[in-house]
């Protein structure tokens, strides 16, 4: 199977959909489904190989190149499969909607254009591959109108800004080395000033930056992901900021090799620790404003951006065992984020839209199998043992405190912590609780939205018990980027600075988990009460008048809110609304009275040739 | 007084010039703008005449025999002017009837207060 | 043997017959301008492997040159030819059914004359006759302009007269003081005289066809007639003043100061003034809420960009120049023909009264679009090779200017990615505000053919811009290789 | 304010185009091009008025562009007044005096007999087509101010003036078929002075006095009926 062919079936279909759309809603669905399948069937066919190929020469000399290695079929996988699952959740989502054949064509071309970011082989077909994502990003974002046209342009500004200073470093690698593709380029910064390297990281940085939400350049994520329609929600989350963490994973392990870029610069002041830095930041902030958040949704965006700190901080700090759980937490987030958000999608679906936490609740009864995802979801997310989510924190933590580097690893800790409080906010105020009245007939989410919950939630728990089959694809990555391998077997990771075996892990769970069933099975204490059957002060609280969810942590949230302020999104802001000035200002020189335009035209001559008689600079 | 013989062409022909530019910079009258192009031209058309001119030329045409070759002036400037002429004519003729239809919507011809297209 | 001299001449015949045609049925007379430019598109593309080997020159009357008047056709002439009369062609068919005046004879004549203008511009190698045609261009666009005759496009277009009449006067006050010296008009025969234009007898009418031309090409701060012009023309004259006549006064400029005075100190100056107005021109775009002097606006910026990419000199940038001129050319008439329609459907030139055309019109609304994101130079669109080149030529110089400035160009790109962002949204993410007007209305097959042909380019060649780089790499060095030049006109 | 602001301007200019006239020096021969065509314009063009040979010859090209500027202005003319037709109203206009109506009708054919005769002899004495074409032009005008009655046929008008144009570029495209260049003059030039010499010349020049003199009535006739 050839890489091309992949990129072709990937485009074409995204192009086909669109006018099979035009014959039949029903063939463009199966259509669509079927083009998602067979590109996560092949891109996981490419296991295993390594190979490279040059498809096409014709583009201002620059040859394009497409290449497969662990690397980049990890990602590629990754991105097929979770495109595939947010393709059959759309499946209803999406049916009463209009503009549903842009929908699918849209959703399928991000998906191939991401693919095609990982597999190009050269930074030209990089470039090109990534402003296709970014554009079909933002017309998948402003789809839902309202508020999310806001959304989108923010998007596209900033990834635009971002794009043209990569193009920028692109170019100015290629005037350098003369060549963009990766397997030549790699080495080639070896023996470059640190200054020039330094400029390079710079303006790639904000490139990748701005798509993975680091944290100055996130304020387009919160809008974004919170008002895309749910199922790109989840690939948006799930794996397109993610593109940016492989952006930043190409910079730092392939064009500029690990080595150089450990040692640029000293101690403090060093750019793996700067890096590291702006990761725990990207933690911290974002974790506490997500537990201000009353909107699912922005809820989970913020989270998003809190645990791609954690990535960064993970792949920036440079160690073998980290760089693995940062890449470890990359496929785990984008397993349990997409999961999360078509969580809340099917919630909004089935509520038609409501995706404030303040009004739901008690939906665990009504909606089971999308409760026990959720639960699954947050569990991941904390890292709570037997999750995926535990085995890469574990990892990120274990590097921190290890190599010295404790208020890093505390951070990280904090960030858990706030983790935990925001992830039960929001299963709670979703699932537990009262059940307002207006939710009483509400019905099960329908089948193709269950089904993708229901195989991402066994995946957590699957890659929880065995996280030696992710771990050992990220072990040949790593040593495909020439660092030290982990010692890994199928249950976990063994080494002599800490072992971790799940398989323990999971049979003392298990043991301890049948004893706590026993236990309650045979004391039979408890009864199972109805949910107004409780009292207040000798009468029944009335329906609806009572819930607990409003004004979660409010003690807590009141204290740190004023902290938290989106600072950063003001900035923006006014340097948008400074520029929108700026230009009312300059249209004045446009005055209408054509007197004036000749008085400039005389003025511009009269100006040139004074400036030649009295100091002759031509 | 040698200078003015020198150069009272010159001096003629680009005098008309500025006087044009000036109306065209300062008067708000369509018309007047108009008049001033127009003169703009004029003092090119004289400015192009003037350096083909060769002193005590004739003009280049034979129509007698026994003229001589290089006592004329040079021909090709006054092609030039036959050209601009016929240039400066077309604009002057699209002006007016621009500035006809400019009085019947605005019913000025003051180009200060012709100002709704800006910005 | 194909003469260049016929692309000037039988355009001009049919222009000249049309009255006739429209004696015999007044239906014919809108084809003559599809027929002209049509046998041009032919003709230009038979030339240009000739002329890619050597440029073509052709002498009028059997006289060489410097005494008679001669053609150059070299790859950068041919390139224009070729732009002029497809843009044209295609504009042409779009004016079947959007121009439906009673007096559609005069608009089509002058229609023809623009272009005719145009491809006299670009082709011949003689100053006097450059302004001639030059002029042709001008008078036909001022009439244009003033074509729908209400307010606002006689205002315009009176404005446009104004200025434009003014920059003539410089670009002949210039003629006269280099004939003056050097007592020729050829401008091959000009440039081997001039060997430098730091004395002010040659820097004076370098400035004067500097400002003179630069009316035309709407570089700041020449082109305030531009926004009012371009917005209150009928559309499809908007797409050729926008696409074309801007371009040809930009190449008479670089034309002039690379050729004809190798004025190579002036064009730092020149690049910074490229950068100055590439900014204005987006920085006023951004305020618009009337898409068409949005659209004007943008044609300022990108003739800012185009200046500043020709200024560097190196083979790279004027290739990336040329390259976004044909890009641009490509781009802004496919805007200004789907924009024009949909104006012409929603009867008002404000943005939001674009609002859910995305679902009127789907096919116009896409190509829009496309047009926009290839504009702001968006892969896999013909802007995007349009923008690298651009790059790729500022930073080989490896000068900090050129880092800065690029920055400064990128800043640009951002903010017109902004206002262009704005109106595909409002296209396709906005609901109408009147909504008993929401049934499908497909544009008849005479305004779909042009916009999915340039949509079809834009795609193509930017997909595969190999197409068309061959013929700019050759133009850019004729551009740059006045010595070349000199000597081909003049053995 | 302005005023001086704009006064300082355009001395900044005059300056600096006083300093570039230092090399233009007044009145004494300097031109290449126009020595040749004065020596040689005869033998090469058959025309004894050099100015001709140079207008219709050397720079035939230019005069093409040139009445296509005209024709152009003339188009755009009528399309910007053209519009207005409709709700102008019939002025009643004043008769002329008989004297006047008289003397104008007495007038016109004189005045287009000598339009005509200045551009048949465009090669030979000063003068030629676009001189012949406007005093043809001035008739026209006369008609309009002293016979109000009077009309211009515009098919007749637009007839002439493409039989002009046509005949201006067909004579061109001669010069193209027979293997030479455009506007080829590729008649028998005969003896200089004569009334039928110069080859193409005259004939070129009869095409631009028909479409000069035709343009410029139009335009005379537009600005009067539709304004």
């Amino acid at each position: 199977m050839n890489l091309i062919i992949l990129l072709a079936i990937a485009f074409g279909g995204a192009l086909i959909t669109y006018f099979l759309g035009k014959i039949s809603q029903k063939i463009r669905d199966i259509f669509a489904v079927f083009i998602s399948l067979a590109l996560a069937v092949i891109a996981a066919c490419f296991y295993n190989v390594s190979s490279r190929e040059i498809y096409y020469t014709g583009f201002l000399d620059f040859p394009f190149v497409l290449r497969v290695n662990t690397f980049s079929w990890f990602f590629a996988v990754t991105i097929a499969v979770i495109g595939l699952f947010s393709i059959i959740f759309s499946l209803n989502y999406i049916r009463k909607r209009g503009n549903t054949d842009f929908y699918y064509s849209m959703m399928l071309l991000v998906i191939a254009s991401m693919i095609g970011i990982v597999l190009s082989g050269d930074l030209v077909s990089f470039y090109i591959f990534w402003e296709i994502m970014s554009w079909s990003t933002f017309l998948l974002i402003s789809y839902n109108r309202g508020p999310a046209i806001s959304a989108g342009m923010k998007y596209i500004i900033m990834s635009v800004t971002g794009s043209v200073v990569m193009l920028v470093g692109i170019v100015s690698l290629y005037l350098h080395y003369d060549t963009l593709v990766y397997t030549e380029l790699s080495g080639l910064l070896n023996n470059a000033s640190s200054g020039y390297i330094l400029f390079i990281i710079i303006l790639f940085f904000i490139a990748f930056g701005v798509k993975n939400a680091i944290w100055p350049l996130h304020v387009w994520l919160p809008p974004a992901h919170s008002e895309a329609p749910s199922p790109f929600s989840s690939v948006l989350s799930g794996i397109l900021i993610k593109i940016g963490t492989y952006g930043i994973i190409l910079l730092i392990f392939v064009i500029i090799q690990i080595n150089v870029f450990l040692n640029l610069g000293e101690g403090i002041l060093s750019v793996r620790y700067i890096i590291s830095i702006i990761g725990v930041i990207t933690i911290l902030i974002p974790t506490f404003i997500a537990l201000l958040q009353d909107d699912a949704k922005r809820l989970l965006a913020w989270s998003t951006i809190a645990q791609a700190g954690y990535i960064i901080l993970g792949i920036a700090y440079g160690t073998s065992e980290s760089v693995a759980g940062g890449m470890f937490h990359f496929f785990n987030h984008a397993i349990f984020k997409s999961l999360l958000f078509m969580v809340v999608g099917a919630v909004e679906y089935r509520t038609n839209g409501v995706r404030d936490l303040n009004s739901l609740g008690g939906l665990i009864k009504k909606m089971p199998v999308t409760f026990i995802g959720g639960l699954i979801g947050i569990c991941g997310l904390i890292g709570v043992p037997l999750t995926n989510g535990f085995v890469s924190k574990w990892l990120i933590y274990k590097t921190l405190i290890l190599n010295n580097s404790p208020f890093l690893a505390f951070a990280a800790l904090l960030g858990t912590w706030g983790t935990i409080l925001y992830s039960y906010k929001l299963i709670h105020n979703m699932f537990l609780g009262q059940l307002p009245e207006k939710y009483e007939k509400i019905k099960k989410a329908p089948f193709s939205m269950q089904l993708p919950i229901v195989i991402l939630s066994l995946a957590i728990i699957f890659f929880g018990i065995i996280p030696g089959l992710p771990l050992h694809v990220i072990n040949s990555i790593e040593s495909g980027f020439g660092m030290e391998p982990l010692t890994i077997n199928i249950w976990g990771i063994a080494s002599d600075t800490g072992t971790i075996n799940m398989l323990n892990i999971f049979t003392a769970v298990l043991v301890i988990g049948i004893m706590v069933w026993l236990i309650f099975k045979v004391s039979k204490k408890s009864t199972v009460i109805g949910q107004y059957d409780n009292y207040a002060a000798g009468t029944t609280v009335p329906k609806d008048k009572y819930n607990y969810s409003v004004n979660f942590y409010d003690p807590l949230c009141r204290m740190i809110s004023p902290y938290l302020k989106d600072f950063i999104d003001d900035f923006y802001m006014s340097l948008a609304r400074s520029i929108k000035n700026t230009g009312n200002g300059i249209r004045r020189i446009y005055t209408g009275d054509v007197g004036h335009y000749v008085i400039y035209i005389i003025l511009f001559l009269a100006l040139l040739i004074f400036i030649q008689i009295n100091w002759e600079l031509w | 007084m040698t200078f003015l013989s020198e150069y009272i062409y010159y001096i003629g022909a680009f005098g008309l010039i500025f006087i044009g530019l000036y109306i065209v910079l300062v008067k708000k009258n369509l018309i007047k703008v108009i008049i001033g192009l127009s003169i703009i031209d004029t003092g090119i058309n004289l400015f192009l005449i003037t350096i083909g001119y060769i002193r005590d030329g004739t003009a280049p045409v034979f129509s007698k025999p026994g003229l001589k070759a290089n006592e004329m002036v040079d021909p090709v400037p006054q092609a030039l002017v036959l050209t601009a002429i016929v240039i400066g004519v077309a604009i002057l003729a699209l002006a007016i009837s621009l500035a006809v239809k400019l009085y019947k919507h605005h019913g000025t011809l003051n180009l200060r207060k012709i100002n709704e297209q800006k910005w | 043997m194909v003469n260049p001299v016929l692309l000037i001449v039988i355009p001009l015949g049919l222009a000249f017959v049309v009255p006739f045609f429209g004696f015999i049925s007044k239906k014919i007379e809108k084809f003559i301008p599809f027929v002209a430019l049509f046998f041009n598109l032919i003709v230009s593309l038979r030339l240009f492997p000739r002329v890619l080997e050597q440029p073509v020159h052709v002498s009028i009357g059997g006289f060489v040159p410097p005494f008679g008047i001669n053609l150059v056709a070299g790859p950068i002439g041919i390139l224009f030819t070729v732009l002029i009369a497809l843009v044209g062609f295609l504009v042409s068919i779009y004016a079947f059914d959007y121009i439906k005046e009673k007096d559609q004879e005069k608009y089509h004549i002058l229609y023809l004359l623009l272009l005719t203008g145009a491809t006299g511009v670009v082709l011949t190698g003689d100053i006097f006759n450059l302004f001639v045609f030059f002029e042709i261009l001008c008078i036909s666009s001022y009439s244009l302009v003033a074509y729908f005759g209400d307010k606002t496009s006689i205002e315009s277009a009176v404005k446009y007269l104004i200025q434009g009449a003014l920059g003539s006067c410089l670009i002949l006050m210039g003629i006269g003081l280099l004939y003056g010296q050097f007592g020729t008009l050829n401008m091959a025969d000009l440039a081997g005289n001039i060997k430098s234009v730091h004395s002010v007898s040659i820097f004076v009418p370098l400035v004067l066809f500097i400002t003179g031309f630069g009316v035309e090409a709407a570089i700041f701060p020449l082109n305030a007639w531009l926004p009012d012009a371009h917005s209150s023309a009928p559309s499809s004259i908007s797409a050729v003043l926008s696409g074309i006549a801007i371009e040809v006064g930009l190449y008479a400029m670089i034309r002039v100061v690379f050729t004809l005075f190798g004025a190579s100190s002036i064009l730092t100056f020149l690049m910074l003034l490229g950068v100055i107005t590439l900014l204005i021109g987006e920085l006023c775009a951004f305020c618009q809420e009337n898409i068409k002097r949005m659209l004007a606006y943008s044609s300022i910026g990108q003739i800012g960009l185009m200046l500043f990419a020709l200024s560097i000199a190196s083979s790279y940038g004027i290739t990336g120049g040329l390259f976004q001129l044909v890009s641009h050319t490509l781009g802004k008439s496919l805007l200004f023909l789907a924009a024009g329609y949909m104006i012409y459907r929603s009867g008002s030139m404000n943005i939001s009264s674009f609002e859910g055309m995305g679902k009127r019109m789907p096919y116009t609304a896409l190509a829009f679009t496309i047009g926009a994101f290839s504009i702001v130079g968006l892969p896999p669109f013909i802007g995007f090779p349009g923008k690298l080149m651009i790059v790729k030529a500022a930073l080989f110089e490896q000068e900090m200017l050129y880092t800065v400035l690029i920055f400064f160009i990128l800043l640009a790109t951002v903010i017109e990615g902004a206002y262009y962002f704005r109106v595909v949204q409002a296209l396709y993410f906005k609901e109408e505000k009147n909504t008993q007007n929401q049934k499908r209305e497909i544009a008849p097959l005479s305004i779909l053919i042009p916009i999915f042909i340039l949509t079809g380019f834009i795609v193509v060649i930017g997909i595969y811009p190999k197409l068309i780089t061959d013929v700019l790499v050759s133009s850019a060095s004729e551009l740059l290789n006045r010595a070349d030049y000199i000597k081909s006109v003049m053995p | 304010m302005r005023k001086l602001f704009v006064i300082l301007l355009l001395l900044i200019i005059a300056g600096g185009i006083t300093l570039s006239l230092k090399e233009i020096p007044f009145g004494i021969p300097k031109t290449k091009i126009g020595d040749h065509f004065i020596n040689k314009g005869v033998e090469e063009t058959g025309s004894v008025n050099i100015v001709t040979s140079v207008v219709v010859g050397y720079r035939g090209f230019d005069t093409l562009g040139e009445i296509t500027v005209l024709f152009a202005a003339t188009i755009g003319l009528g399309a910007v007044i053209g519009t207005f037709r409709k709700n102008s109203v019939n002025r009643e206009v004043e008769a002329a005096s008989l004297i006047v109506y008289t003397g104008c009708r007495f007038l016109f054919p004189v005045i287009l007999l000598v339009g005509t005769y200045i551009f048949i002899h465009g090669h030979l004495t000063p003068g030629g087509g676009f001189q012949g074409g406007a005093i043809i032009a001035s008739a026209f005008l006369l008609m309009y101010l002293g016979c109000s009655n009077k009309r211009i046929k515009e098919n007749l008008s637009k007839t002439v003036e493409m039989i002009g144009g046509l005949t201006f570029i067909a004579v061109g495209i001669i010069g193209l078929a027979i293997g030479q260049d455009f506007l080829f003059n590729f008649l028998p030039k005969g003896e200089p002075a004569e009334l039928l010499s110069a080859g193409i010349i005259p004939i070129v020049y009869i095409a631009i006095g028909l479409k000069v003199g035709s343009e410029l009535a139009g335009i005379i006739d537009n600005l009067i009926q539709k304004s």
